[in-house]
């Protein structure tokens, strides 16, 4: 079973990258780390026939918001860690006891049911073509909402980003040094 | 073929990962990382029942995956934004240090 | 066609009765970049070390640059990591002995520094050098501004990472002259070929014929020149506003040459001093009206076709004669007392040698004005608010060479 | 189909018929892997060399030619070298990361050769989102730039890395919006549909998308934007030897340096191939009467031809600066690109029976994209008047 | 237009590109170890020092000129304390160590321009470099000694003058020398004769 060995190989390493991702010091590790999640995952959606969708993900997850996610590290400096602090926030142990909670509390009900053994999965694929008409027909609307709704965030997220002139930029003394000096300063008349 | 159940414990599990990192993290951009862990959960969760549900022809866990994927790339731009925002007044992402709601 | 509002004129000295200086206050050139703290951003710096084995430093040359993002904010040149002790050298060894010295200050054109020197010395002990003498130092100072003016906008054109093919087309050109100078003087780069009122040896036969050819030959490889690079839209980008320097700034910093000409300052040592025999030639001096690389660039293709004027009639009026002034003498030369400073429009500038004598057989002080130092002097101001790789380009159009920077 | 065209297609089969039933599925597979690696292996090997000596020609010196007939062994040699290197890791590097950056920059990008088709029945994998899958392994390759330049730890490294996602993420831009026209006129994100759909000959010319208004302008801005895309001059930024020592590779060598190298090389070969494929017909004869060649044989001889293109760019023009590079993409190209779609769907709905001839269609779509590049071009480079120098006498 | 001038720039390498397969002007690339120039008759390296016939008659005279004016100061002489007949027949010193460090010489020719004695003289070997980067680049007396022949090979109209000038100085000599014995001979019979009459007037 080729194709069930696979999935466990590569289900343990999206949840080891995943750990990896939420346990690493180096913020910059931890979304290197994300990033190889992000594309175990990818496979796993590939695996699931869902091609477009694996694509989609590499694509958006991997091309883009990993990079995001690095540039915000580096523009937070949140790569140069000093030694001596503490990571994890004061009531950790508190949230990984919640954490493990939610898992369980998933987990019951999913080895309690039976579908998961019962169901076979079915043979179609989601062509690109029909996704694409569907898109075109039956999800209009959302498509163009979330049309929208990019172009807000992208314009949102310039604005939020940048950069406000501050009072101490206005006496920038580096604009002093740019200034290029006028004749009138440079040459000074200076009768013998 | 894998059992569903195994695609739903995976994403189980990872949920779970993603949501350990956000109430334990302190840096803001560790947190957005887990949530994104938790999205990709849903997101594989949809995948897998689309895969072995019986809606027939219609792709429609791929077009919810896609609305989230959309989602998750503007939630994920305009996170930064803020959280760089928030930088430059502060000079500092840990979570707890952000508690006042005075700039 | 924009006219000029005023004709350019020569300037054969500072308007009288008026001292230029330097104004008091220029913050670009205060003190020591040490006081990080002092007068800059505190947001993110990045402090880069430009050198000394930079690709494009021209050699061992250093640029403490500090970086807001690509742009600079402060540049400090650090230079002396190529310092040979040539002045201590040449007040060591005998006048003669200072000779192959001088081919080693700016290793592309020795035959200009040769006879910068030549020319100190001369004024010291009061030698002529004869008519064709006088001629041979023209042709082949000549020939030294075409190959250094190709070489420079190859090497400008290799900052700008044009991956050396101008640079090539030029050093394709530079080794027939070189040939010129081999079967001249013996070496292609080190010349040592000038001598105390002559030069040492006469031109070998069939040479002028030889030269004459490769003047002859010389503007299809500039029309080539052109076409590959003037209307370049990358170039013209690159180029155009980088580097500004202002006329007032290039006269008070007493930078010289093409650069100072790019700033639009009619001022060349061979029309002002009308030193040899310059003033027997037809030529002109192209003026740049902007002072950005672009114009220093153009200043330097102009002044090629210029030089190929010159070359054309020396070539065409040489005398024959003596080469060397009967009453010259080489070895063990023991000028009067006294003190000379002599200087011709090198390539890169005006190349001067200040030489006192003690009546000694060696020169009691010997110091050296050297072009590409004191063009290098205003590099910050053309550098501040660039980016990097403008910082490159800008270094690569004041021309320098280590060896005469460092001595 | 005559059997040379087909050959190594034969011979795969041939091969799996020898082998017992349960393996040939996973050998098939092994077997056009190793195809793909040694293919472009070589074509690295060689374009490595005849790039060397292209420039040389055309800086007139002969390039190297000392090692093997006419030097053709220099990548041996070069191979040798690299490898027997000392491999020079930094103390303050990040290592696991130094060390993996050259992988994720190589790894990903062969697989985006498994859905070229590089000749008639010739493509790995038939993949339905074809176009898309190769911009998304193409997408690992910012990643693996950030991670060589910050584990570096060297300044050069980090501003070289950040230049070249920078300029990765400005040219993905234009480079897909160039593609979006192809797509939509072939109704297919699959290459070999794409290839299908570029079949034909019109007065015994092919009827390539590069041979449309919208495919002239198009397959430019795609080889512009590919250009930018495998750090090609004048776009060579990241590593612009002059201004920032090498960039990203700054701190590597021996065989890691080679993996980029391959790696920079891959990407190259990579967009080459899309847009042979996507613009030049893939695998089809340029003439009618030159069908009897075997499709793979056109299909690297195009292949070829616009690798040659980019060495003869690069052999010509000096680099952008930075900024000057960033509002190439975004004020002139993503412009263009988007003009060019409009192009297209004109050119789409103008053929559905309006009863235009075909001049009056090239003479609309011209008039809409010629326009646009002189305006844009003339927004991107302010009115520079021409210089007139004055001389002193 | 946009590109016009980089179409240019490559209408203009391409141009080298095929120039560099018909024109030899353009492709001006010696293939080293294979193709050699012949160096240009002026070309110098490094010094050499002349004898003629053999190496016991080189035309040095130790006189240390060359040592004083050499602008490196790379020449160390000593003196030989035998002197020998040179080619006018005068007796001279000989170097007993003539030692250039090429190292450190600059190849400015100096040297052979300030030498009296027409022995110094610059070679025009290029290939210098040896396994021993001290012993191997100090070169004595019988690395730098060279038969005039060899002079000749590689600056022949100098050395044409030289020897013509140096026949005419010893025709001269020989000529002198000549009259010289023959005064002295005369000179001899003179005295032979007056000191006859001194004799004869002495009787």
């Amino acid at each position: 079973m080729p194709n069930n060995i696979s999935f466990y190989i590569f289900a343990v390493g999206v949840l080891a990258t995943a750990t990896a991702a939420m346990r690493l010091r180096n913020p910059v590790h931890c979304a290197l780390a994300a990033a190889a999640a992000f594309a175990g995952l990818a496979v796993i959606y590939f695996q699931l026939d869902a091609e477009f969708i694996s694509f989609a993900q590499l694509l958006i997850y991997v091309g883009a918001i990993s990079i995001l996610v690095i540039f915000a590290v580096l523009l937070t400096r949140g790569s140069d860690i000093q030694p001596g602090v503490e990571l994890a926030s004061p009531h950790w142990l508190t949230g990984l006891a919640i954490a493990v909670l939610v898992a369980f509390v998933i987990a019951v009900p999913v080895c309690s049911s039976s579908f998961g053994e019962k169901i076979a999965p079915k043979m179609t694929v989601a062509p690109v073509k029909l996704i694409g008409e569907e898109l075109m027909t039956r999800y209009l609307f959302p498509l163009e909402t979330m049309g929208l709704l990019l172009t807000v965030a992208l314009i949102g997220a310039a604005v939020i980003a940048l950069r406000e002139p501050e009072e101490s930029e206005i006496r920038n003394p580096k604009s002093e040094i740019r200034k290029q000096p006028t004749t009138e300063e440079l040459v000074a008349e200076v009768q013998p | 073929m894998t059992p569903l159940s195994q695609y739903l414990f995976l994403s189980t599990l990872l949920f779970a990962i993603g949501f350990a990192g956000v109430v334990t993290r302190r840096n803001a951009v560790i947190v957005l990382v887990g949530i994104e862990f938790m999205l990709n959960a849903a997101n594989l969760n949809f995948i897998a029942f689309w895969r072995y549900g019986v809606s027939g022809a219609a792709p429609t866990g791929i077009m919810a995956v896609m609305f989230s994927i959309a989602i998750a790339a503007a939630e994920a731009a305009v996170g930064l934004a803020l959280i760089i925002a928030v930088y430059r007044h502060r000079k500092t992402t840990q979570l707890e240090k952000l508690d006042t709601l005075k700039g | 066609m924009t006219a000029l509002a005023e004709p350019p004129v020569m300037h054969e000295a500072p308007p009288s009765g008026t001292i230029w200086r330097l104004a008091e206050d220029r913050s670009s050139f205060a003190g020591p970049t040490d006081d990080r703290a002092g007068g800059l951003p505190d947001h993110d710096l990045l402090e880069v070390a430009l050198g000394p084995h930079h690709p494009s430093t021209h050699g061992v040359f250093r640029m403490d640059v500090v970086l807001d993002g690509e742009e600079v904010v402060r540049l400090k040149p650090v230079f002396g990591y190529l310092h040979r002790n040539h002045e201590k050298i040449a007040e060591k060894n005998s006048y003669l002995a200072a000779i192959p010295y001088t081919d080693r200050l700016d290793y592309i054109c020795s035959m200009t520094n040769n006879w910068a020197y030549v020319m100190t010395v001369e004024k010291l002990t009061g030698f002529q050098p004869p008519e064709r003498a006088e001629y041979i130092r023209v042709i082949v100072g000549e020939l030294t501004r075409l190959f250094n003016h190709a070489c420079l906008v190859g090497f400008l054109l290799q900052d700008m990472g044009a991956l050396g093919t101008p640079l090539m087309y030029a050093f394709r050109e530079r080794e027939k002259i070189l040939d010129l100078f081999e079967s001249l003087s013996g070496a292609r780069m080190m010349c040592n070929y000038m001598r105390f009122g002559g030069v040492r040896c006469d031109l070998p036969d069939g040479w002028i014929e030889e030269a004459k050819q490769v003047v002859a030959e010389f503007p299809r490889f500039l029309d080539e020149f052109e076409a590959l690079l003037t209307g370049n839209e990358i170039l013209l980008v690159r180029s155009q506003g980088i580097g500004v320097l202002s006329k007032e700034l290039a006269v008070n910093a007493g930078v010289t040459g093409p650069m100072l000409r790019a700033s639009g300052v009619g001022y060349d040592l061979r029309k002002v001093d009308k030193y040899s025999i310059y003033p027997r030639f037809n030529f002109r001096i192209p003026l740049g009206q902007h002072g950005d690389v672009f114009d220093r660039y153009m200043i330097r293709l102009l002044e090629m076709r210029e030089s190929l004027s010159i070359l054309k009639q020396a070539l065409d009026t040489i005398p024959a004669g003596p080469i060397v002034d009967p009453k010259a003498k080489q070895r063990g030369l023991r000028p009067k007392a006294g003190e000379a400073y002599g200087r011709i429009e090198a390539p890169k500038g005006e190349l001067g040698f200040y030489v006192v004598s003690d009546g000694s057989p060696n020169p009691y002080r010997f110091r050296i004005r050297p072009p590409s130092l004191i063009n290098l002097t205003v590099l910050e101001d053309m550098c501040l608010g660039h980016t990097i790789a403008d910082v490159v380009i800008i270094l690569g159009s004041v021309d320098i060479v280590l060896g005469e920077v460092d001595r | 189909m005559n059997n040379l065209d087909q050959i190594f297609v034969y011979a795969k089969y041939w091969l799996l018929s020898q082998l017992p039933g349960g393996v040939q599925s996973l050998v098939s597979i092994v077997l056009d892997i190793i195809a793909i690696i040694a293919v472009f292996g070589t074509c690295f090997a060689l374009t490595t060399i005849l790039e060397r000596k292209g420039l040389g020609r055309i800086q007139n010196r002969y390039g190297p030619n000392r090692v093997g007939p006419c030097g053709l062994l220099q990548p041996m040699a070069d191979a040798i070298k690299m490898l027997t290197k000392e491999d020079i890791v930094p103390f303050a590097a990040d290592k696991v990361v130094h060390y993996l950056a050259p992988l994720v920059l190589t790894v990903p990008i062969w697989l985006a050769f498994s859905v070229i088709p590089f000749g008639r029945e010739m493509s790995a994998i038939d993949l339905d989102a074809g176009v898309l899958f190769f911009f998304a392994v193409g997408g690992a390759s910012e990643l693996a730039v950030f991670m060589a330049g910050w584990s570096s730890r060297n300044k050069y490294s980090l501003v070289g890395a950040m230049r070249a996602i920078a300029q990765m993420i400005s040219y993905e831009v234009p480079l897909v919006l160039a593609t979006i026209p192809v797509i939509m006129l072939s109704g297919s994100l699959n290459l070999n549909k794409i290839v299908e759909a570029q079949s034909g000959y019109a007065f015994g010319v092919a009827q390539w998308n590069v041979f449309t208004p919208w495919g002239f302008a198009g397959f430019f801005l795609f080889l512009i934007a590919a250009t930018a895309e495998s750090n090609r001059s004048p776009f060579d930024l990241p590593e612009g030897e002059s201004e920032i020592i090498a960039g990203f590779l700054t701190e590597y060598s021996g065989f890691k340096y080679a993996l980029f190298f391959l790696g920079e090389y891959l990407g190259l070969f990579a967009v080459t191939a899309l847009s042979v494929t996507l613009f030049l017909g893939g695998w089809h004869a340029p003439l009618q009467v030159l069908e009897f060649l075997p499709s793979w044989f056109c299909f690297f001889v195009k292949f070829a031809a616009i690798i040659a293109v980019f060495i003869w760019v690069r052999g010509t023009v000096p680099r952008l600066r930075f900024d000057q590079l960033l509002n190439f993409s975004w004020r002139f190209l993503v412009p263009l690109t988007l003009v060019n779609l409009l192009v297209a769907v004109v050119w789409h709905f103008t053929s559905l029976g309006a009863g235009l001839d075909q001049s009056l269609r090239w003479l609309i779509s011209a008039a809409m994209i010629v326009p646009a590049y002189v305006y844009f071009g003339r927004a991107l480079s302010p009115n520079r008047p021409t210089r007139i120098y004055q001389y002193a006498e | 237009m946009l590109g016009s001038g980089i179409i240019k720039g490559m209408v203009e390498t391409a141009r080298n590109f095929f120039g560099s397969y018909v024109s030899r002007e353009r492709l001006t690339t010696v293939q080293y170890p294979e193709q050699q120039l012949a160096p240009h008759e002026n070309a110098r390296t490094i010094p050499l020092l002349v004898y003629d016939g053999d190496m016991e008659h080189l035309r040095c005279t130790a006189c240390g000129i060359c040592e004083m004016e050499c602008p490196a100061q790379c020449i160390y002489i000593v003196k030989d304390t035998v002197k020998k007949s040179d080619y006018l027949g005068r007796m001279q010193f000989q170097p007993r160590v003539f030692d250039i460090d090429i190292s450190v010489c600059m190849a400015c020719g100096i040297c052979a321009e300030v030498c009296p004695f027409d022995s110094i003289m610059m070679d025009q070997v290029f290939a210098l470099s040896t396994q021993n980067r001290f012993s191997g680049l100090l070169l004595h007396k019988e690395d730098l000694a060279k038969a005039n022949g060899y002079f000749h090979a590689i600056h022949p109209s100098d050395a044409g003058d030289i020897d013509a000038r140096r026949d005419e100085d010893k025709r001269k000599a020989e000529a002198k020398a000549k009259a010289a014995v023959a005064a002295k001979a005369a000179a001899a019979i003179k005295s032979s004769e007056a000191s006859a009459k001194q004799v004869e007037v002495a009787a």
